[in-house]
């Protein structure tokens, strides 16, 4: 499997959940904090190694919160 | 019955109700929304009609119609709304249709915001839409005499045939105030005997604005004015406070109006016998009364919400005899009770210092 | 004299619906009361405030620059309104949520730990009601029983099961205020 | 045994011994001259209204709205209630009338500009409302009360006065077809299109009119009957060659058809 | 250029053309039609735009587009269109994009029909939209002085980044006289600074009208009106004939002005010292030039084709010091020369008569 | 490997080393936060469009025309050139830019309300007209902006604060189908309806927005994609049960579909 | 054949000639005078005796000139 | 001073073009002029008119409510333009139309026999040149060659066959003024 990695901009996030939802690896929760503007952000769960960079939480994602890398193709390797 | 507090929007439609209205076409627009939606709720419960357009171009038109048949019919918009509506009103001007029109002012020019504001002054009183007319203006200052004057519109529409516009403002639209609701109308006696609803045991009718001859349009312009002259004799509306003794004069209407109120008293408890003048309708303004005034005075302000549309009425009314002075908020900004009662203070003290003004005009805007 | 208060908070903290709340129990005591929102394009997820003039003459402004008592339910309104408050004025705040100190020392600052007391009433959507009861036990505009009453008749017929904690709330905010015996001035 | 006279009340004379009329000017219409040019077809499309409201003897609760257009007299021909709508807004004003006089018949009598240009919002949301009234739309292929500019209903190629060179789809478009789309609408009981280019396709486009009163008078929804209509001064044509012009150059474009016709509608008498 | 006998309307086109205008938008309506029917002809030929909207909305909102673009943009139109045209002249005001929009006025209200009428006044003046906003109004009297405006309206707005509008009625549209026509302009040079055309190689810009924030749009509003005021001291156009020796004073703009030129002087022949003040910039309306004339007058005659709209800027600025008398035909009547004349005369004799008139105002209608 | 971070300009973060970026927020994207509710369609679509400008790398000469409605604001998210219509406008303020940067790419960004409702006849006439612009037409089925009003796109049955008992089809009409019905006009090269209820979806509305850029760019004529679009906060229901919503009861009225798609359109790339 | 007659309001008629082209019988023809209106109004020419009353000029005239009789079927003779 | 002429006939008779002609030579000749039609909305059918006003400097008014000349080319243009004629004003009719005698005595009334003077110059159309020519030949004011000149000019290009017709209606219409010696005055 692909090796993936989000960052995700949390201040942007507005905690509605769209990406928790549709990740299919389900790798992102909710934190337990509040962002600046008084929403739970959105964080990578303790399974975040099984990220596989796929974008779909960027594809969903309203707020543009996510950016989405990948080990290159081949040269990946599962650590 | 007893007071209740209510939203200023849905203050307005209720009244409407009770007063009767038949017909209510409308279209959605900050700050004014809130009357549409009630009416959306209200008017199907008791079998009248409501109905929301696609525009207010259609909103209007669908007045025009339903007014046409003799129905108590009215639309509610804000100021971009009002401009589409001005072909419209125009047209049901000279056909004298009577009908409401509520607008809930709010910031321009163009999209600018929806914050409140009195910027419509000059649309709504001087030309609610090409050619000479004028439809009758009232700027209520509280919910109680908002649902008053909603509460008399119609009988007013009426009697002189004409349109009648309740000027109000965002501040006004969307607060809440106690207010005693006038009891429920009984439904409107029969269909009045200029309406169109079918030429049944009399010869057919026609309503319409067209008079391809010049002197016949003359004519009917001549009735208009005619009637104008007759609106404007007998329905004049002001309230004087603290006016008796006073030395200086707020000129202020709606919303402003009862923010002077507190200035004016804060500019007495600091000394400067105010007073102050507010129209409640803005057409026919209420010139003598205000002309009246004027020779006790030393100095009048106009505050309004926008860049001094009133403050042309008012300089007329004062014709000089006293030196004018003018601050307005734009774009949606409120004018503060301390900020009036500054400027009050500002123009008694300029003056004590025996700055004999004249005829001289200062017209300040708060820059 | 009037009195004007001023509530703020997130979209969705119910700083309008606990204004009307005290709007409505200052009406059935016999004031004249003004209430009016900030409105705005923005559904949600911006800050709303509403003001509240409470007197015993027609109000004049129902608007105010610098208004005598403040609530405050987050960082972003003690940052907007602590410059505003009337001096001698009370500035009320969420201290579960809003961890920095005031600057003035010309107004009286309360800091109420509003969410915790609103999880023991049972939900933290009661940390409006409970700031109003923290606010009335300070400054007595109108009887709670007032308040009580208004929140019976106004709350919403699909919050009925949120009525008696909301009760609850109110007295719970005034409750701390008299436990902390902070000076009603 | 008819004589040619040249002034007088003719309405009361009487009619030739032993004869019976078989076409009188309906009583729905006014006994007033009309103002359009010669050889216009309003006139014509004004006395089959007149005929259907007599025949369905509803011209007691029958109102007009027209808007402006050469038609814009209307009223003065009609021997029933009306109102002036403003450029477009027909549909509007008779949404208004209809909704508080929901028990009478409410038509628009609407241009091509008037309708398809102006004011295509108002119809295509009374269309969508299903609005119980009825439209009588006359396409002439130009605004004919202003001088004969360019309708969106114009021809490909045609030359009006803002179109001298030729209506050029490139930068003006192609004809739009109103009353096809309309049909597409539920809230639309009767779309249909007919001509006035021959006594036989009159005759069709009464028979239309009647139906578009019926789909009201049954509640059906809006009803529409596009009346293909000659404009004989601003296509600088003479009455005859505009017949012509209609039968030659606008049926290709806007053929005859009914685009929808409700199955309850069921033509009585 | 040689003298050429021009149709009003062709020649407003014409000298837009002329000044470079790059687009054309507008809509069918007498008696403006033959300036959109010249622009059909004339604009596709000069590899220009030209496009018939679909309503006047859409020609006002297309107008808008192009002036975003840096282009210059017209659009032409008659009294109801220009009713339909409000909420995006507000827009434009506000975005200051600038434009040009020519108001050929008809009778009115509504319908009403397609004679000569000036009943547009306040619309243009006062409130061209929803806000506070004030266009440029100019009012030719003559064919010659309608182009040369017109020549003239695109530098004008583009200088202030403001509406432009050329007011004339259907006599000035209609009619034909000699005209020089200026020469043909080269093509416009870069486009503006705050155009919007692709943000190449600069940050990108929006053009807006939109300010969510009071505060934010107030301080739009202070700048338009410090533009206003900019305009309001530059822009002042007015014309005196035979105004020196004379003692009253006829007031009058557009196709009455040239109109109360011959009454004046039928007036002269008759032994009345009449002389016309004749403002041509309607708004920023010409108030100090015409205040400083009032001085030596005994009478002043506001002549209109309406019910007494200019009357209000003549009101102001006369402020009470001479009796003012009110002449207005309505619904497309002209006032004749002779008419004038006599209400000159008239006002010169009752004056004769020892009536001390003082403050006093003499409002009348032809009635 | 990749961190939460709680505040921070993350822009400004390096990518994890040996790894490449597969997706990152598009160029033509202002890098500000959106006013939109959480979970919003509009901020998505805003994103989708931005990818397609940087994909035909046509940033410095396309501009936006986006009418008040929600997505009033568009002119601060976009890094490209802006222009804000009147509510309903913008086809005819887009007609207007175009026809003098016709070289240019403008797009609308139009509600339901403002492109069905007060607007739908400027997008019929620019339609009618083929003006050489594209159509990004959001369908909400509720006016967002001012606080969740019928649309005319509104749902038989679906509540709303102006139909409180569910729009009523006998009062209030019945859905409109813009799309399909400006699919008819010879002037459209290319309509078509996508939807943003999942991640599958929302990629072919990204394609679907790229063709019709490409429309323009090909000069076809005009293009218009609707997308069915989630606003949560006036249907009362969290960001979820929004996508649902769309699924199950949106879809079936307004079916996802090409509509028309001119044969010169070939996607490139 | 029916034998019909035809009533025509001259002052009504704006000569435009719809009818003339019409006419199934070919009886109708413009007068050699102009009405009030400045028209060259219709009128039955010395072919007037074959017109049936089949109305068909009634139909087409767009300004309601004319009013159309017929002898009552059956009893009608041919004179 | 200023000399008006209204030029009224049915539609299609060209009472707005002979106008324009005589505005056209007047401003070749050195004059100020103008010239208005009436206008509405009725295409055809019904009465068109215009106005022109010709002086030395530039004209006030281009309407007027009492014409000096008035060339009537129909029954209903004499019966609305006797009353308005101006006194010792000259009203010139067409007599192959008009039957009736004039009323007024105060002016000078002119009929002349337009439609048979047109007929004879080769078509009913020219009544409006042959009239025009008329006019001229009572009051000088422009030259007859300008008058040809404006329209050698003006004659739309798809009329060129009429141009010298129409020339030849225009001295008709002179010289029978000439013959008939009326006085000028
Ligand atoms: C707002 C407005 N714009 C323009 C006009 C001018 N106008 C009057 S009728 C008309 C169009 C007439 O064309 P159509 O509707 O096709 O009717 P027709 O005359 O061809 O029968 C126009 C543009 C107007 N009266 N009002
Ligand atoms: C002339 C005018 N009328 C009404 C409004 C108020 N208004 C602003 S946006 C809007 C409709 C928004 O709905 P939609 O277009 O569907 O966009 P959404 O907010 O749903 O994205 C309305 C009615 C306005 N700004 N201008
Ligand atoms: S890139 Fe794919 S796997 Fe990784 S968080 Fe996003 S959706 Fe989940
Ligand atoms: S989709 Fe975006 S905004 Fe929504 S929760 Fe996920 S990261 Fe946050
Ligand atoms: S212009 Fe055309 S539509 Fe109008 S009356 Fe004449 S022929 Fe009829
Ligand atoms: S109200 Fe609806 S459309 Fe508007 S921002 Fe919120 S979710 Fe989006
Ligand atoms: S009734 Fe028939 S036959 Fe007689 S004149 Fe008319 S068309 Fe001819
Ligand atoms: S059809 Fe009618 S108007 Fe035309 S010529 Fe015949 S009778 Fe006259
Ligand atoms: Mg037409
Ligand atoms: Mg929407």
């Amino acid at each position: 499997m692909t090796q993936g990695a989000v960052l995700i901009r949390s201040d942007r996030c507005k905690g509605c959940g769209l990406c928790i939802q549709a990740c299919p690896q389900q790798v992102l929760a909710f934190a337990e904090t509040f962002n600046a503007r008084g929403y739970r952000p959105v964080q990578l769960d303790e399974r975040e190694r099984f990220c596989t960079g796929c974008g779909v939480c960027a594809i969903v994602c309203p707020d543009v919160v996510f950016t989405v890398y990948r080990q290159p193709l081949r040269r990946a390797e599962r650590r | 019955m007893a007071r209740a507090l209510w939203k200023g929007n849905e203050a307005l439609a209720e009244a409407a109700i009770r007063a009767g209205v038949d017909a209510f076409f409308g279209y959605p627009i900050t700050p004014q929304t809130e009357l549409l939606e009630y009416m959306a709720r209200r008017m199907p419960e008791l079998g009248r009609v409501f109905l929301q357009a696609e525009s207010e171009i259609a909103a209007i038109n669908m007045v025009y119609g339903a007014a046409c048949a003799g129905a108590r019919a009215m639309t509610s918009s804000s100021s971009p709304g009002i401009s589409l509506m001005q072909e419209g009103l125009s047209y049901i001007a000279c056909s004298e249709a009577p009908c409401v029109v509520v607008d809930i002012m709010r910031g321009g020019p163009g999209l600018g915001n929806i914050q409140p504001s009195q910027a419509d002054y000059f649309q709504l009183t001087r030309s609610a839409g090409h050619g000479d007319f004028h439809p009758l203006v009232l700027a209520p200052a509280t919910l109680q005499e908002a649902v008053d004057l909603m509460y008399a519109s119609f009988d007013l529409a009426f009697k002189y045939r004409t349109i009648v516009i309740i000027a109000g403002d965002g501040a006004l639209g969307q607060m809440m105030e106690p207010v005693e609701m006038p009891p429920m109308r009984p439904p409107a006696p029969d269909r009045p005997d200029w309406a169109v609803f079918g030429a049944k045991g009399r010869p057919p009718r026609a309503i319409t604005s067209l008079y391809l001859d010049a002197e016949e349009l003359e004519q009917v312009n001549q009735r208009l004015q005619a009637k104008l002259k007759v609106i404007a004799a007998n329905e004049q509306r002001w309230e004087c406070h603290l006016t008796e003794d006073a030395e200086y004069l707020v000129v202020a209407f709606g919303t402003v109006a009862r923010i002077a109120k507190s200035a004016v008293r804060a500019a007495r408890a600091a000394g400067v016998r105010a007073g102050l003048f507010r129209p409640i309708s803005l057409w026919p303004y209420p010139s003598e009364a205000l002309s009246k005034l004027i020779g006790q005075m030393r100095g009048v302000l106009v505050v309004e919400m926008n860049a001094g549309q009133m403050l042309e009425d008012v300089r007329m009314a004062v014709c000089g005899r006293t030196p004018l002075r003018f601050l307005g908020r734009m774009g949606g900004v409120i004018p503060m009770p301390d900020e009036i009662a500054a400027e009050i203070v500002h123009m008694a003290r300029t003056h004590q210092r025996g700055n004999g003004h004249g005829a001289q005009r200062l017209l300040q805007f708060k820059e | 004299m009037e009195t004007s208060i001023i509530i703020s908070g997130f979209g969705g903290q119910g700083a309008l619906f606990a204004g009307q709340v005290l709007a409505h129990a200052a009406m059935e005591s016999g004031k004249e009361v003004t209430w009016i929102p900030s409105y705005g394009p923005e559904m949600r997820g911006g800050t709303a405030h509403c003001t509240v003039v409470i007197g015993d003459e027609p109000i004049g402004s129902p608007l105010v620059r610098n208004p005598h008592c403040v609530i405050a339910m987050n960082l972003p309104s003690v940052d907007k309104y602590e410059p505003l408050v009337a001096v001698g004025g009370r500035l009320l705040y969420d201290s579960t949520l809003v961890k920095r100190p005031l600057h003035r020392t010309d107004i009286l600052g309360v800091a109420i730990p509003a969410h915790d007391i609103a999880l023991r009433c049972g939900s933290q959507q009661l940390v409006n009601i409970a700031m109003l009861g923290a606010l009335l036990a300070l400054c007595p505009l109108v009887e709670l029983a007032a308040v009580e009453q208004a929140l019976r008749t106004h709350l919403p017929d699909r919050h009925a099961e949120l009525l008696r904690p909301n009760i609850l709330a109110l007295h719970a905010g005034a409750a701390y205020i008299r436990e902390q015996r902070i000076a009603m001035s | 045994m008819t004589t040619l006279s040249l002034e007088a009340p003719l309405r009361e004379v009487s009619a030739p011994p032993q004869m019976e009329i078989v076409y009188a000017p309906p009583a729905a219409l006014a006994d007033v001259p009309m103002h359009y040019c010669p050889g216009c077809s309003h006139g014509a499309i004004h006395r089959l209204i007149a005929e259907v409201v007599d025949e369905l003897a509803i011209r007691e609760r029958t109102l007009c709205v027209a808007p402006v257009g050469c038609a814009v007299f209307a009223y003065k021909y009609f021997n029933f209630d009306s109102c002036e709508a403003a450029h477009g807004r027909a549909p509007a004003m008779a949404t208004g009338l209809k909704r508080v006089l929901p028990d009478r018949i409410i038509f628009t009598y609407q241009g091509d500009g008037d309708l398809a240009s102006i004011g295509a919002n108002e119809i295509l949301h009374a269309s969508l409302r299903g609005e119980p009234i009825s439209v009588i739309f006359v396409n002439n292929a130009v605004y004919g009360m202003t001088g004969g500019q360019m309708a969106p209903t114009t021809l490909v190629g045609m030359k009006t006065t803002s179109s001298p060179l030729g209506r050029d789809p490139l930068t003006q478009g192609r004809p739009i077809h109103i009353t096809e789309m309309l049909a597409t609408i539920p809230g639309v009981a009767y779309a249909v299109r007919r001509s006035m280019h021959s006594a036989a396709e009159i005759r069709k486009t009464k028979k239309a009119i009647r139906l578009a009163f019926q789909a009201q008078l049954q509640g059906l929804g809006l009803s529409i009957v596009e009346v293909l209509a000659a404009c004989p001064t601003n296509w600088r044509l003479t009455p005859i060659e505009a017949l012509d012009f209609i039968r030659d150059r606008m049926l290709p474009e806007y053929p005859i058809g009914d685009f929808k016709v409700d199955e309850r509608l069921r033509e009585k008498g």
